[in-house]
């Protein structure tokens, strides 16, 4: 009477969990192989080889080498992800065959809405601005880079000039915010509510 | 409700179980560990601590009951009720103060039909012998059932918890686009409206609460049940009929409330007053129906809710 | 092994330049396996097998079935790339035991978890939904306007319409809900009914 009788979901990361505790063993080339996809999967501006050593804990030499040849097994196997090198570093790029199909889906506007990290980005920018990336990340406790390039490529924020103190970029909101926010002016904002903490108050999504 | 009686009801012989719903029995052994009469024996108190169970946090009333339930290593039964029907309200009395009124009250309406199980003596095996015991099993099988209620979705809580701790760890592709693609995006849309987008905001910017609520608190503040009784006893005498309002009118502080409510069930055990609260919720009407200089009936505080 | 690779490995490599002129055979397997590839990429929120069937014009059914499939074999491979279903559609994820090195470059690595009084209270709104505060209030047995609030304002629940008998408002989960417990939909959770007293005046109080 007393068991907890939920019954256990099927999770296959429960097993996989396990695994974490050894840790993977990078030594191993599919390891690390596979190490480097999931980093480069979350990467939003291309990864140089020394950085990749470095969060890996192995030699440039060997990153390299690995990149190189999962960049030709990729391109090989015709995958529709291409692992190339531009720039100063690496990144997964669509491959150019099936580019025609991710244009229709961006013009179907699979991204046209806010992501949520996005949307709550854009409302510490607008309460707070001007106001450098550094203030916002603090804010949201978490990293705002990606997310601050896309706002700025969807024209809702904009840059205007440097903090005085840090030397940060400072970001405002634009017109286009306002358009989209049915606004005429920021004074038209609602009021936010007293930022009292709250016991039932959850953490940051 | 009328009048009790106390007295009459005696631990009865152990029978099969009332009308109750069926579940599982409680074990022998656990009845005979939390024998009332073993623990309303004062020698059982003084010196040694009331508070041998420290809990660090909780949510409510349910989950309380079950933190004592569990912190005596019993199954969730009627009779774990009953063990832990002076814990909780240790615990009333000593949080009394940290409290809202909010908060108090769905601790009280618990307390308050714990008290009344443990004042009619009333064991999980219940005999029925009129419309007032029938009355007290509904009250008991609605507070187990919720009980159990509240666990199962505790115990999903924890699991969604378990679920949460999975989801992160895998993170998912959320990247800029490649600049190819970046004249291709229609319009943006914000999807919200003005008030939404400022709730957000609210929830970004609020500081983040502690983990736990303190309870260093706890012992800090004393309140005299009996003083209370007195000061009722007198009133009621006076002016024969008085509301729950009425009666805490002038209490500053919550645990004084809290003091003053246990003190009318303290009354009520003496049979000198009667309730009437005609809707769930309603104003509590308070009537004395004693003798004006019927004799005090001493209690010993500690021993009945600490 | 760790290769988000398309499974055949014999598509001839020559005629690829000319493919690209009329465009990716999507009636092959491996290639329809690739272009997901390349839209599952791009995309920032999960993508319905709807949404894909359409870019693609193929029938749901073998969009699903695809899906599945490359799904297994990442895993089965091992790659570092994780493809979920999880809210309403499919996306990539990172693989969890590659979460540490991930963590490295992502200053978001520690997520928030939701507390206590926030799991019980989407536990109650998610299989009771539509539910009212009161209700939700009654089984927490503490009041939980704060907590509802906080989670509105995440967007883990929203409201939609009120009941009837007593004009309260109703709530529900959301898709962000599904995604933050990396459930693909509501019907993956366990029943909770083996859990509950058969006491029907509960739902009285």
């Amino acid at each position: 009477m007393s068991e907890p009788v939920v019954a256990e979901p099927d999770l296959p990361e429960e097993a996989e969990a396990e695994v974490v505790e050894t840790g993977p063993d990078l030594s191993d080339d599919a390891e690390l192989e596979a190490a480097l996809e999931s980093v480069l999967l979350v990467i939003d501006s291309p990864a140089g080889e020394k950085l990749l050593a470095e969060v890996f804990g192995q030699s440039v030499k060997r990153v390299t080498q690995t990149l190189k040849r999962m960049s030709a097994r990729y391109t090989e196997s015709g995958s529709g992800i291409d692992l190339r090198r531009i720039g100063d570093g690496w990144r997964f790029y669509t491959r150019d065959r099936y580019a025609p199909y991710v244009e229709k889906l961006l013009l179907d506007g699979q991204r046209a809405k806010l992501t949520r990290a996005a949307l709550e980005t854009l409302a510490v920018i607008a309460y707070r601005q001007p106001v450098t990336r550094a203030r916002i990340a603090a804010v949201r406790g978490v990293n705002v880079d990606g997310v601050i390039r896309t706002l700025v490529a969807r024209g809702l924020i904009s840059e205007i000039g440097t903090d005085s103190d840090t030397g940060g970029i400072l970001y405002r909101t634009t017109e286009l915010f306002l358009e989209r926010l049915g606004l005429s002016s920021l004074a038209d904002l609602p009021p936010i509510a007293p930022l009292l903490p709250e016991v039932d108050a959850i953490d940051d999504v | 409700m009328t009048t009790p009686d106390a007295t009459r009801r005696e631990p009865a012989e152990p029978v099969p179980p009332g009308p109750a719903p069926a579940r599982t029995e409680p074990a022998r052994t656990e009845q005979a560990q939390v024998d009332p009469a073993q623990r309303a024996d004062p020698a059982d108190h003084g010196t040694s601590g009331r508070f041998k169970v420290k809990l660090t946090n909780f949510e409510g009333p349910f989950d309380l009951l079950l933190q004592l339930i569990s912190a005596h290593t019993l199954d969730v039964t009627e009779v774990a009720l009953h063990t832990v029907t002076d814990d909780f309200i240790a615990y009333i009395r000593a949080m009394g103060d940290a409290w809202d009124l909010d908060e108090t009250t769905e601790f009280l309406v618990i307390a308050a039909t714990l008290l009344d199980l443990k004042a009619a003596r009333l064991l999980p095996q219940g005999d029925v012998e009129d419309e007032e015991d029938l009355a007290l099993l509904e009250a008991r099988d609605l507070l187990f059932a919720r009980l159990l209620q509240y666990r199962a979705y505790k115990q999903v809580a924890a699991l969604f918890g378990e679920l949460e701790k999975g989801a992160q760890r895998r993170y998912p592709r959320s990247v800029a686009l490649e600049p190819r693609y970046e004249g291709l995006l229609p319009e943006v849309m914000l999807g919200v409206t003005p008030k939404r987008f400022a709730d957000i905001a609210a929830a970004v910017f609020r500081p983040k609460p502690p983990r736990t609520v303190s309870l260093t608190h706890l012992h800090v503040a004393r309140v005299s049940v009996r003083d209370h009784v007195n000061v009722m006893r007198e009133r009621l005498i006076a002016a024969g009929q008085l509301t729950f309002s009425e009666l805490v009118a002038d209490c500053e502080e919550t645990l004084d409330v809290v003091a003053r409510f246990l003190g009318l069930l303290e009354l009520y055990r003496e049979t000198v007053l009667a309730f009437d609260q005609p809707d769930p919720l309603g104003e509590l009407v308070v009537r004395w129906i004693g003798d004006e200089d019927a004799p005090v009936v001493e209690f010993d505080e500690d021993e009945e809710y600490g």
